[in-house]
């Protein structure tokens, strides 16, 4: 039988029904085994009981995004399999329409299921998984504590999972190893109830495997499993972060919970306030007052900053550095879905004209960069800056084998003010940018207004210091244009003189790279990738210059209206030839996207909108 | 006695005053600096800062690091000010407008917090500096020659409103008492927590109802004004863990703050010592520079990700 | 009697409920359908108007026009629809961070405004939607299974601030009280200004610490919840022109609002009958086809420019 | 002598000093006298004292905007003409420098002026003003009242300038005449005092007339003379406002403090509230009810009404009609200067995508008619609307024979519902719009809600649904694109085929037209002017007509960048060749529009930034 280099297994459940620790403590047995992941949850705005799912992607190379079939599927309860009929319109109708052919079922046998008409090539395994833990603690003896154990229930889905991928069942066992505490103490009980799901599973297969993933070479230091919602947090950590605002709100909140729960450790202030008025301006007095400052939130908080975003340019707090999550909008929208709508607004987030810096990671290493890095701009240019990432970056994890957080440039605090017995905050130079001091210097003692004001930073509505000072602070963001090299602004992936340019920014980069590969290899059509990560200042000339000499292009965004493709119009007058949008609420997938690529060079659409009809 | 090394006059710019001739913001101002001048704090570790309105150009005109922000959102900066360098004294100042009307939200949820500054609201029942509205103190069926008919909404009471949301210091205090604004405002800059203080103000052009000659009146041969100084009312928990000391006072406070009329008392209405937001935080007094956040070494937090 | 034309049923939807098995949104969710029966206003009369969290979803369960808004704004929603339509019968509903933290300062405002409407909140002390972090009602250095550390910002007193704020009508409910809950709603929804009621709510996923248990409980041969009906606490103010009968009773009730813990009184704790902000712009009943806007003759008004 | 058809008379003093009052009723009088007036006001965010004035043009034909140059200065502190020396730095030097040579300038006498070093080709007559009313009151028998009649003096100051401008000094009072009540007892007073005023001047200038303003014939019907802001709120009653919230801010107020005065007489409700946040929800919560809603501000409030956009736009509430009272930005900015750099900001205002409409009218007519109609396509297309106007529009004066509010088309309540046992309050329809029931209507209860909704307004998160609602949503913006006419969104003024063509929007129009009149009579240029009065949905195809076959195009914009520029880039591909721009808070003049234009006639500038260094 041959080898499998790159399964799907997937797992679906109620909320709060544990399959998150389940999916994940699954894959990082995997990633320990030498595996690489790449992995992503779809939930409800909801607490407990609406239908959420897993997808994992296994493999022994990186891979970018998820694919849309899956092999192996667990299932914690009816409706991953049968859908939603509570609804007077069902939003689904189960995940049995995305397995393979001869893929593998297994669900929970204390579920009774009707699957009569439902699809036949494929393989469902009921598995006892509660009869199953008993078993393993009653001869452990240790049956009394079959509730507080249950989680383990995990343990025996992970079993039962490896036997359906083809995974060495010792492999799995080995992850359980090598914990302290608690952790150890259950390690044996934990590998026992794996090997009785795996047991069964085999059993029902008749010992044959159905997949058999490739096996690798467990690495001698294991990956990191990671979130963008905490390699953002890492870097945020690493760039002196001294302040950080929040007030809840999906899918900002782990990662403020993540710095909160580390704040102590990491002498770091974090403050849960009111809203996210309070956040922000919070966050500008902390600038202000010398601490690198940031907030956190998606949309509708974000909507919330709009007047603090004119606050903190116009004075030039330096900072704050806003991580905004994208969600699905407007409004509240679709709270816990991934979509990339919010760029528009962010490239003017208030009224009046002001210059502040947004980019724009796509992965998890850019992700890192501009995280850390963004800091340095904000002081140094002393402006607020955004980082636009998303629900998605927020929510998968991948395996990568480091940050890279010790081969970041130093921090830079910008210029700094000698006491001159003059001090002027908003002095005239000639780059623009005022030497700061910050309060508590002596010397330094300075004023500052929301209205316009003069060197001093009092107020005078003076024409000639009006255009003077409107004149420093846009400037700024041409001088930011200037030293900011295109390197960090745009990538160009693939060959130069490619057919065909597809342009994408963000979390799409993922699926954006995978499938040129795949193009490339299956349909021999050599085309190139322009990552836009820089959206203010736009890097007018290195984007004209890319796809001035682009043969055809094709824009990809998760957003109903191609907000990219008209900021480079806007920019640079190109528009850009066809559309990709997909505006549901869930990223593209490999196919989902393949499939769209080649209807768009197969034809003339102007916009294709993908759809995923899926839960 | 301390030898006074910073006199008021420290504490002021030459900064051309926009305020209208009259205003009761400039005794204020003088209150403030006079209060400034005797904690002896050096002009370089004060911040005040501001929201919008008449009251809040005052940041201009005091010698001081000065952040005049955002209508209504004084308090979170201020906040954000006394987190990020807790060895500044800070002073958070604004209209009635400002901190009742669109700043209400952060009005409450500060005192919940208890961060360590003082809050003087310039209460002038109007919205200055757009022409004479009636603000949230502008009580109910009142007119003022600016309103274009009777207030139909009801006043808050401050502070009743501070009380109920937790402020550990909750004072009034009146503009034209120079003195005794003074060394009210000096008692809430050494108060550790939040403390507010509501600041009855005159404002000549729009509000012709609470006139210089209406509080100074005497009402049946007593000052409409009086201090709680000089009754033996008595604002202070003595006890912080006793929860009905607490209750009792906060209670008896509320009672005295709806006071109104021919007779308003003004001081401190109640006071409570406890723990700080940065005590908790355990933030020290450390400025940004001597915080351990510029080279922080993340192996540890980055393997528990492997 | 009544004839009953409505019952509870009436305004109830078929619409799959996602709240958390056993969540005392539930009860509350009945009891309010069970005052509209009481009231017996006919669905398509009611507004339910909500903010965002898991309280926020309750008007989808309500036969009834529905608006699940944004959070922390059901108050100026709710008012917008009252004052449009005065005949409709108005309920705002949401959380407690909905209505206390990012909605505190309309929470105070409309308490100034005196609208014809009802507010409920859904008091469970934490943010449930967002995972269970500490709401503004959350007690200082309480600590639920949701919280990494103990809440470090004190609480608000939710009556306290309502009173302070001016509200006409201030009850405190309890969600696992079913028939005084429905009848307190039917009496806030029967005062004419805005009836506030805070009603106690267990989250049996998130508050591990008031639970339905520590509700029940009782302590020393009495029930934890009592109600004020069952003693002589008399919460009416009787002649609403006598101030100082006004204050008496503002003072009570805060008083009361501060007991808590063994012995949490329930019901309501303040009521005035006081005009409303419609009945001072006299505007009446009329639904928005009825007033006389829809052909105006401005030619007296564009002559007056001559 | 010849006589003067175009003059300009400015009026400065102290704010609060009454300025106001005697240049409006000057004013008033002229226009009821038969001459045309374009005036507006310059002064601080400020209550009493600081510098403020008032520029009156006078003319026997309509002017759309200021001239530079001032033929007489009525002066009534030493600042209006030798500037404020009180701040560190100045921001004026007086206004003597724009005095036309022979200029008149009247200060008070009672001032102690020291004028040496000035302008010598001017006539200074000090006027002693209180004296004079005096004077008039003693002769009258009335000199005990003076201080209860001392605004008196405005008519002293009348007479003096009516002297000073060539006006027939029994046309002027004549104006006092008529009036009822106290008004009419005091109508010989005042045409006393303005004779004691005129007679001073005219013998300081030896009783010869230095301009002498063309005689014109006294209208039957006085005209109008109005500012846009009581234009705004008359087309808004005319359209049957019903619900008016707001939070006061400059320089909206006056429209709010009007309707407010207005309010009990139209049954209208009008309400103060706590902020702009609960402004645009409260008038959301009102629109959804059924009353036409609206809520006026300026770019602070705007910037606090984001997340209130995409409320109103989700939930297809039908309104509010939001007022933009643009104002020099960003943050607090100018709060009493003008500029029009909210365009931007008011296309995406808050996160996510959403359908709104966006109109920018240019004068008094184009804001009677956008602002009533802008209500019918709120209701008839179900999303809220945004009229940018501006601090200029909202304080300059104008006459104008009448507003035309009896020829506007029917009020139009969009689709409404009929019952039918099943209402879906978002029924999928081939136009997209859903017809609309209202709370309190029988057989119409509906739900709705801020997040991704069905049919019926429930929550879903299905992705089906996700798709056909934001289809539907975003579709109705190409149905209003449809349906609403071109003549409604640009203007051409203007030969078709001229040599250059001026793009430009909102307040600048009554300039453009004026400079472009100058510029064919005395340079012989051909010009036209492409007039954007609809932002949003964009007239696409309008646009790229007229600018496809522009010879030249030239942008004028009062905001730093050249907003409208990006806009019409982003949306045709077309670049503006030239972009004058001017972002000082005060308005184009006359002639600095005229020079500018020349400049870019004469170079190839890309940028031309123009300044009035002046107060
Ligand atoms: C968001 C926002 N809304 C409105 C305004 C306009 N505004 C400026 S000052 C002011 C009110 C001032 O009243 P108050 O706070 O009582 O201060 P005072 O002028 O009376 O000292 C308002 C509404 C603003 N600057 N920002
Ligand atoms: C502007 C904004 N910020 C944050 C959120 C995220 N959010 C949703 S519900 C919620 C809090 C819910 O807590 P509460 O109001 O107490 O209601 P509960 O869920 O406990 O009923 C928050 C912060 C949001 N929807 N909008
Ligand atoms: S308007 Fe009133 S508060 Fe403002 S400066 Fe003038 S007097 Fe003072
Ligand atoms: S989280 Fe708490 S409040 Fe929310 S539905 Fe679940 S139990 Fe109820
Ligand atoms: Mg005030
Ligand atoms: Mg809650």
């Amino acid at each position: 039988m041959a080898y499998n280099s790159d399964l799907t297994w997937m797992l679906g459940g109620p909320q709060g029904g544990g399959i998150n620790s389940a999916a994940e403590s699954f894959a990082k047995a995997l990633a320990r085994a030498g595996y690489r992941i790449y992995m992503n949850i779809e939930f409800h705005s909801n607490i407990q009981g609406e239908h959420s799912y897993y997808k994992v992607r296994i493999s022994d190379r990186d891979k970018g995004n998820l694919s849309e079939k899956a092999h192996v599927l667990v299932s914690l309860d009816e409706e991953t399999l049968l859908g939603n009929t509570h609804n007077e319109w069902p939003s689904h109708h189960g995940h049995l329409s995305e397995m393979v052919e001869g893929g593998v079922v297994i669900y929970d046998g204390a579920l009774k299921l009707n699957l009569t008409g439902q699809r036949r090539d494929i393989h469902y395994i009921p598995v006892p998984f509660d009869d199953l833990l008993r078993k393993v603690l009653v001869e452990a003896g240790r049956g009394s504590e079959f509730n507080a154990l249950r989680v383990m229930t995990n343990s025996v889905a992970g079993g039962a999972s490896a036997a359906a991928l083809g995974v060495d069942l010792a492999l799995y066992q080995e992850s359980f190893r090598g914990g302290t505490g608690r952790r150890a103490a259950l390690a044996e009980l934990n590998a026992k109830a794996a090997e009785a799901g795996y047991s069964y599973v085999m059993e029902a297969l008749n010992n044959q495997h159905i997949f058999q993933l490739v096996p690798v070479k467990r690495p001698e230091t294991p990956p990191l499993l990671m979130r963008g919602i905490n390699a953002v947090a890492l870097a945020k950590l690493k760039a002196g972060l001294g302040f950080q605002t929040y007030y809840p709100i999906s899918p900002a909140t782990d990662e403020n919970v993540y710095l909160e729960a580390n704040a102590r450790s990491q002498d770091l202030t974090v403050v849960q306030v009111e809203d996210e008025v309070s956040a922000i301006n919070m966050a500008v007095g902390a600038a202000h007052a010398g601490l690198r400052s940031s907030t956190s939130t998606s949309g509708p908080g974000f909507s919330l900053m709009a007047e603090g975003m004119g606050f903190a340019s116009l004075t030039e707090s330096g900072g704050p550095v806003l991580f905004l999550w994208m969600r699905g909008g407007p409004s509240t929208g679709l709270p816990t879905r991934s979509e990339q709508a919010d760029l528009k607004f962010s490239l003017q987030p208030g009224h009046g004209e002001f210059s502040h810096i947004v980019v724009a990671p796509g992965d998890l290493r850019d992700i890192v960069e501009d995280s850390y890095e963004v800091f340095n701009w904000a002081d140094r240019y002393q402006l607020p800056a955004v980082v636009l990432v998303d629900k998605k970056m927020a929510s998968f994890f991948q395996t990568i084998d480091d940050l890279g957080l010790n081969n970041l440039p130093p921090i830079d605090r910008g210029e700094l003010f000698t006491p001159n017995g003059n001090y002027l905050r908003y002095q005239f130079t000639d780059s623009g940018i005022s030497p700061r001091s910050f309060p508590g210097q002596e010397g330094g003692v300075f004023w500052t207004t929301t209205d316009e004001h003069d060197q001093r930073g009092h107020i005078t509505e003076s024409a000639e210091n009006r255009v003077q000072m409107m004149d420093k602070r846009m400037g700024k963001l041409q001088l930011a244009a200037r030293e900011i090299p295109d390197s960090r602004k745009i990538h160009l992936f693939g060959p130069e003189n490619a057919e065909v340019t597809v342009v994408g920014w963000g979390t799409t980069k993922g699926a954006i790279l995978d499938v040129l590969e795949i193009l490339e290899r299956e349909d021999g059509v050599r085309a190139n990738f322009l990552q836009v990560r820089m959206m203010r200042p736009f890097p007018v000339e290195a984007v004209a210059r890319v796809l001035g000499r682009a043969k055809r292009t094709i824009l990809v965004e998760e957003n109903y209206s191609g907000q990219l493709g008209d900021l480079v119009r806007e920019q640079t007058g190109i528009k850009i030839g066809q559309r990709l949008v997909k505006f549901d609420g869930r990223p593209f997938s490999e196919e989902e996207l393949l499939e769209a690529l080649r209807r768009a060079l197969h034809g003339a659409e102007e916009r294709i909108a993908v759809t995923h009809l899926r839960p | 006695m301390v030898v006074q090394t910073f006199t008021a006059k420290d504490y002021k710019t030459a900064v051309h005053n926009t305020w209208c001739p009259g205003c009761g913001d400039f005794a204020i101002l003088n209150a403030l600096q006079a209060a400034l001048a005797e904690v002896q704090v050096p002009p370089h570790k004060v911040a005040v800062v501001s929201g919008i309105g008449c009251s809040g150009k005052a940041p201009h005109y005091v010698n001081a690091y000065g952040l005049h922000t955002l209508h209504g959102r004084a308090v979170p900066v201020a906040t954000g000010v006394k987190l990020a360098n807790p060895e500044l004294t800070v002073l958070a100042v604004g209209g009635d407008g400002d901190g009742y009307g669109i700043g209400a939200g952060y009005f409450v949820n500060a005192g919940r917090r208890n961060v360590d500054f003082t809050y003087l609201v310039f209460d002038n029942e109007v919205y200055g500096l757009t022409k004479g509205q009636g603000a949230p103190t502008m009580i109910k069926g009142l007119r003022t020659k600016g309103m274009a008919e009777p207030a139909i909404q009801d006043n808050i009471n401050p502070l009743a409103l501070a009380i109920s949301s937790g402020y550990t210091f909750v004072a009034r205090g009146y503009a034209l008492q120079p003195k005794s604004l003074a060394q009210l405002i000096g008692q809430a800059v050494r108060h550790r927590g939040t403390a507010f203080v509501d600041i009855l103000q005159t404002c000549p052009v729009y509000n012709d109802l609470h006139t210089k000659e209406w509080f100074g009146e005497q009402i049946g041969g007593h000052p409409r004004l009086f201090q709680l100084d000089d009754t033996d009312y008595d604002p202070m928990v003595h006890d912080p863990t006793n929860l009905e000391e607490v209750v009792a006072k906060k209670v008896q406070a509320i009672a005295k703050s709806y006071e109104w009329g021919d007779r308003i008392p003004l001081g401190v209405f109640y006071k409570i010592d406890v723990p700080t937001f940065e005590d908790q935080l355990a933030l020290g007094d450390r400025p940004p520079e001597r915080r351990n956040i510029w080279n922080r070494d993340l192996s540890a937090l980055e393997n528990s990700f492997r």
